[in-house]
């Protein structure tokens, strides 16, 4: 069949302007299982080392330090399990506003919590 | 004239009781007016821009004058014009706006302070000599007044027209709106957050009067114990006085002269000691403890009312010595020991 | 060619609708419930939505005819607040937020990049089945009882204070809702990745554009609204507390929560009109529309900005003044690509060739309306002005200029200006006209003293009022009673031109759409073959020159 | 819940046709729009969590002491070991996706299995903790109950409990709040994992017979981005709601 090309291991620039149906497109790409294997102990790893620090008590840098190693994984799923690592810019696009809608979320509303207490002035 | 004279006098009475802008009563109402004409002369002005554009080109370039339409790409220039000369029109707006808000949200510091509890379906009013009202205010013209509010359930919205204020009423918190009546008279109060089934009942009016009318008013109307005085018995029969007695070794900070002044908290922050605070520390008290208290006090959520809240509140802002709690320590009867207050029933706070 | 009017028709006598389309493809009343064709559904969605609006509309009746007199006389006060909450929720859920998306959208948004359907027609369908048992639930709470929780269902009323049905309204909304994420989400790819060969994003019809802007908002925003209603109802249920101040909750969380959609929303609501206004007059002034970048960033401009100013429906109820300060400040920001669109469309009309049909009425009406809906917005945006205007009947003008004078119009314009193609029918012109101007008179006079009554303070959700106010009232009732009969007329003669209406032909407006150089009512896949486009939308004198050539090559 | 909807139909607009649907010009097309549609989707799980997280975010400010405490109440063994399950379960659904890429059929079949017996895991050991919490009175409503927080020196059992400073009663209160949070971001959390159990079955089945071992791998791609997704979610659960504020082991 006809679309079976189009799972070649081969790289190509992410938009290609002579793909007139489909200017955007990425090339696809396979990820190998020992990336996999990868990515699987760095994310198991990870969390030994959140529990860990969560038993030390480093004050504020706690919850940062939590956050920080969460991020951490989470980029790395995405990147790697979700292969957005390998996907056309639109599709990263995709993610990041959505990420950033949600910090606006969160940043705007907490603009008001906090400055509650600022007092009437 | 086919009109019957009795429907004639029912359509002139009718119109004659009729309003088409509300009385400026307040000191803020012709400042809102006059933002209220601006913005009105701004919609004026646009809708005659857009009026004239579309009708003059519809009748310039219409099909019969005009068989063929010129195409046109746009311009940059025409487009700058119409993005900055709006924005600047909206941001000089929203200066205007902004100051305006901050006039109607920030009272005077000597404005005379009254409580106001919204609940299903009727505003209470409780004014510092201990008088009562229910879905009316009266208040002297010519003197800041600045309204303490909280709702005992669900948001409320208390609304002045006739003063232009407005503020919601929020359950688990004080707001505050201010205004200064200039004449007197009796303008509508109404509830406009929708509050529920009688949310249209939950209307009331306040009565402005003239400073010796209200000065009999208040004698006329007086219960006999003011908000003070009933914060005082509450504060004895919950036996706060038991920690809070100001003596040395007491196991509460001493609450004589607290009002008004920083306090520094078991965490290290700072705090303003404001009606606020005290509400708050009086439910929440874990998270208000004074530096150097142990957290011993225990909650009164659920045990006091939000009038006797405030009728606390009320004793705390005018406890200026600890003579009397230890007077009461020491007496078991304490609302008989109390002597009545300064006449006038105003407190410290509301001298003009 | 009449030197009045754009119209042409084929020869009457001789002309008949193509013997193969959507409308005749397939057969039964199955074939339409689980077709997966865009067009088929978009009627689905047309029939439901003309359904929910009847009896949104009919609600809105009853609260006029309560406001007739001071007292709360023609039912009490409980009655009346279900009638509100009805008459919102089914407004905003079931007509305004998929009006004009779902019918004109879904029909005409493959065709106008050149696809055969949507990207997902499937779930496109599910979309209208979760529309429908959205609006079934809505019924059903109706039926039931009624809700009176008012549609913004503010907490703690709707939370711990209210005995009606306030779940079985929830449950509408939240599913409703998904209805409108996989209606924008299908929009979205489908812009993205079906667009035909040389379809370029800068040569998408406006319609395009402002869909495009529209579907990001409802697939950002409406996943907070389905999160806040289903705190509600865990609230409700179970009575933890995360709105309840008694035990330590905070009730203005629900308001962001719920603004962070239902501000949005209304741009959801207004974005896809203003496309459909982009496209009448270009259309009926045969001129490419003036400005056409700048029109099209301001859609999107409004999506981005939509986002950030929605504590503005809560300067007064408690959030700090330092916040409301910046709300109020991107409030006024979000009001100027709207005021670029405006005087955009206003200079599209400059040295174009005016003809005055029906959709043209209908935009005209939208652009006075949304001006004063617009403007009137700055004075709420407006710190200090909101506290008075606020919960008043200005507010509930200023909502009803921009959604009923701003949307519907837009809708009915659309609905007019699409009906050939959707039907391969014309509607009776003079009929038409007259319901524009109906519409308009009829609208104007009911909200207009609303306007004056919000600045007298009348608070909205009365049952009852003070009886100075009652004059406006009545002069407001009277005007909603010609609106009504202003929105009956279409639903009597459109249905009446679909056996009756002369036949539209391919091209009746001679627009320059891709959606018009295809038959009408179109066939099931829309093309025959692939389209290339090689021309800007709004090219007329691309169209000139293929009619010419067409012309050239029959004779 | 709806979402069981969302979710099923997103795969299954993929799924249950012939490979090239009609209207798509190029199955490549076909592939990147389903891919991007479920990318969309994800972005709408994204604001609904988000919802969420940021009630977890503000209240964990007001009442950080409330939700310390709470928090050292829940069973980090359970739940670290669920997080590595979860990753395990990923990970295998990762691999599934390579062998799927790879045509290679029985692999596939092992790894959705398996990735269904990791997802049922981490289901499993959800029941117990929240039999515990049930145990405890510490699920909100008119059961709650305070007193593990007021005073913990009479939960000797529960180490991490007992060695806590009790809370006055009206913070002790607000653990409510926390655990009101809690039982509803892992409560939706669970519901996604059950409606993607749910489809897996479904996915293996289909995957048995054949229907991806050909090239087509769209619904195995699809619906591991949304098993990774809701992966990601866990990632950030745990920490926030586990590991607030542990002490130092000694």
């Amino acid at each position: 069949m006809a679309h079976e090309e189009i799972h070649s291991d081969v790289h190509t620039d992410a938009f290609d302007p002579s793909n007139v149906t489909n200017p955007e497109h990425a090339q696809h790409h396979i990820v190998t299982p020992m990336q996999y294997v990868l990515v699987y102990v760095t994310l198991l790893v990870g969390t030994a080392i959140t529990v860990l620090a969560a038993y030390h008590d480093m004050g504020v840098w706690n919850p940062v330090v939590a956050l920080f190693i969460a991020c951490f994984k989470a980029c790395v799923v995405v990147l790697f399990f979700m292969h957005a690592k390998y996907q056309s810019r639109l599709i990263k696009m995709t993610i990041g506003s959505g990420f950033f809608l949600f910090i606006v979320l969160i940043t705007m509303t907490l603009l008001d919590y906090i400055s509650r207490s600022w007092g009437m002035w | 004239m086919g009109i019957s004279p009795v429907l004639w006098q029912f359509l002139v009475h009718w119109l004659h009781n009729s309003a088409l802008f509300p009385a400026e009563a307040s000191t803020i109402a012709p400042w809102m007016d006059a933002l209220y004409f601006f913005l009105l002369g701004m919609t004026l002005t646009g809708l005659f821009l857009v009026g004239v554009l579309v009708f003059g080109f519809s009748i310039r370039y219409r099909k019969e004058k005009n068989p063929v339409a010129t195409q046109i790409e746009g311009s940059t220039l025409l487009e700058a014009t119409w993005t900055i000369i709006p924005l600047a029109i909206f941001l000089l707006t929203f200066v205007w706006g902004a100051l305006l808000y901050f006039r109607i949200y920030d009272p005077p510091p000597n404005a005379m302070n009254i409580y106001i509890v919204g609940k299903q379906w009727m505003w209470k009013a409780e004014h510092p000599g201990g008088q009562h009202e229910i879905n009316s205010l009266h208040v002297p013209a010519g003197r800041p007044i600045q309204l303490t509010m909280i709702s005992q359930d669900v948001f409320h919205s208390f609304s002045i027209p006739d003063f232009r204020v407005k503020r919601e009423v929020i359950p688990g918190r004080y707001t505050t709106v201010w205004f200064n009546a200039t004449d007197p008279g009796t303008y509508h109060i109404f509830c406009t957050q929708y509050c529920g089934t009688q949310h249209s009942g939950m209307i009331g009016e306040v009565t402005v009067l003239s400073a010796p009318d209200y000065q009999k008013w208040l004698a006329q109307s007086t219960s006999g114990m003011s908000l003070a005085q009933n914060g005082e018995r509450l504060f004895a029969s919950m036996g706060c006085n038991a920690c809070h007695s100001g003596n040395a070794a007491a196991r509460g900070p001493n609450l004589a002269g607290v009002y008004g002044t920083k306090l520094t908290l078991t965490d290290g922050s700072q705090v303003q000691v404001n009606d606020a605070f005290l509400r708050d520390a009086i439910l929440n008290p874990s998270q208000h403890v004074t530096a150097g208290f142990a957290p011993i006090m225990p909650t009164y959520q659920g045990q006091v009312s939000e009038d006797g809240l405030i009728d606390l509140v009320e004793y705390i802002k005018n406890l200026n010595t600890n003579y009397r709690v230890q007077q009461t320590l020491m007496t078991s009867e304490s609302n008989q020991a109390a002597p009545p207050t300064p006449a006038g029933g105003t407190t410290e706070t509301v001298k003009p | 060619m009449s030197a009045h009017t754009i119209v042409s028709l084929p020869d009457q006598s001789t002309a008949k609708l193509p013997k193969v389309n959507y409308i005749n493809a397939e057969q039964g009343i199955l074939s339409w419930l689980l077709t997966g064709d865009h067009k088929r559904i978009a009627m689905l969605y047309l029939i439901s939505i003309t359904f929910f609006f009847f009896i949104g509309g009919a609600f809105a009746g009853l609260i006029r005819f309560e406001l007739l007199t001071p007292q709360s006389d023609l039912v009490a006060a409980d009655t009346y607040n279900k009638f509100f909450t009805m008459h919102g929720i089914i407004m905003v859920f079931l007509f305004l937020v998929p009006s004009v998306p779902a019918t004109i959208g879904n029909f005409l948004i493959p065709i106008m990049v050149g696809a055969k359907d949507l990207a997902f027609p499937k779930i496109n369908l599910l979309s209208w089945y979760l529309y429908v048992a959205g609006g079934i639930l809505t019924l059903a709470a109706l039926v039931l009882g009624g809700v009176d929780t008012g549609w913004t269902f503010t907490t703690p009323l709707s939370t711990h204070y209210l005995n009606t049905h306030v779940l079985t309204a929830a449950t509408a909304i939240f599913i409703a809702g998904f209805s409108s994420i996989f209606t924008g989400l299908n929009f979205i790819v489908t812009i993205h990745r079906m667009r035909a060969p040389g379809m370029t994003w800068f040569r998408m019809p406006l319609f395009v554009w402002s869909h495009y802007a529209a579907s990001l908002l409802m697939v950002l925003g409406t996943p907070v609204l389905a999160i806040a209603i289903v705190l509600v109802a865990l609230e409700r249920i179970f009575g933890i507390g995360v709105f309840d101040p008694a035990k330590g909750g905070d009730p203005l969380l629900f308001q962001h929560l719920f603004w962070f959609y239902s501000h949005p929303a209304v741009y959801i609501m207004i974005l896809p009109g203003m496309g459909v206004i982009s496209e009448v007059i270009s259309t009926f002034s045969r001129k490419r529309v003036f400005g056409y970048t700048a029109v099209a960033f301001s859609s999107v401009a409004i999506a981005l900005f939509g986002f950030f100013v929605w504590a503005h429906h809560m300067f007064i109820m408690g959030v700090s003044n330092y916040s409301a300060l910046v709300f109020s400040l991107l409030t006024m920001l979000v009001a100027v690509p709207s005021a670029i669109k405006i005087f955009n469309w206003a200079f599209t009309l400059q040295k174009g060739s005016i003809t005055f049909e029906t959709p043209m009425l209908y935009a005209f009406g939208f652009m006075g309306l949304f001006t004063i809906g617009g403007l009137t917005g700055v004075f709420l945006g407006s710190l200090g002005m909101d506290i008075h205007l606020t919960e008043t009947y200005f507010i509930v003008a200023h909502f009803h200029f921009v959604m009923v004078g701003g949307m519907l119009m837009a809708f009915l314009a659309g609905v007019h200006f699409w009906w050939p193609k959707m039907t391969g029918r014309m509607y009776p012109e003079s009929l038409s006209k007259l319901a524009a101007v109906t519409t308009f008179i009829g609208f104007n006079l009911t909200f207009l003293p609303q306007f004056i009554l919000g600045y007298m303070g009348m608070p909205r959700r009365y049952a009852a009022y003070p009886p100075e106010y009652q004059v406006l009232n009545v002069l407001s009732t009277a005007g909603a009673t010609v609106l009504g009969v202003g929105y009956m007329l279409p639903l009597l003669y459109l249905g009446w031109s679909l056996k009756y209406g002369a036949i539209a032909g391919n091209n009746p407006w001679q627009a320059t759409g891709l959606e018009w150089q295809i038959q009408s009512p179109p066939l099931t896949e829309n093309f025959t073959e692939t389209p290339i486009i090689d021309y800007e939308a709004y090219d007329y004198e691309w169209l000139e020159k293929k009619t010419k050539d067409e012309v050239t090559t029959v004779g | 819940m709806d979402n069981a909807i969302v979710d099923t139909h997103e795969v299954h607009e993929h799924v249950s046709l012939p490979q090239h649907r009609h209207h798509f010009e190029t199955e490549e097309q076909q592939r990147e729009a389903g891919s991007f549609g479920m990318w969309l989707f994800l972005l709408t799980e994204i604001m609904f969590f988000g919802g969420m997280f940021f009630a977890y975010l503000l209240y964990r400010n007001w009442y950080y002491d409330a939700f310390a405490a709470a928090s050292n109440q829940l069973n980090v063994p359970m739940g670290a070991a669920n997080t590595a399950i979860l990753i395990t379960s990923g990970f295998f659904m990762a691999i599934g996706v390579w062998a799927a890429e790879m045509r290679k059929r029985k692999m596939l079949v092992w790894m959705l299995v398996l990735t269904t017996v990791f997802g049922c895991a981490f289901i499993g050991v959800k029941y117990f903790e929240y039999k515990e919490k049930y145990k405890l009175h510490h699920i909100p409503g008119n059961n709650f109950s305070i007193a593990m927080f007021v005073s913990p020196q009479n939960y000797p059992q529960y180490p991490d409990t007992y060695a806590e400073k009790p809370l006055m009663p009206d913070m002790a209160q607000k653990t409510q709040v926390f655990f009101f949070l809690y039982f509803a971001m892992t409560g939706m959390h669970a519901l996604h994992m059950i409606i993607g159990i749910g489809l897996l079955f479904w996915l293996t089945w289909r995957a048995w017979r054949g229907d991806f071992s050909s090239g087509y791998v769209a619904p195995i791609e699809n619906f591991g981005l949304y098993w990774h997704f809701v992966d990601i979610v866990w990632l950030f659960l745990f920490p926030l709601l586990y590991l607030i504020n542990r002490h130092p082991l000694n």
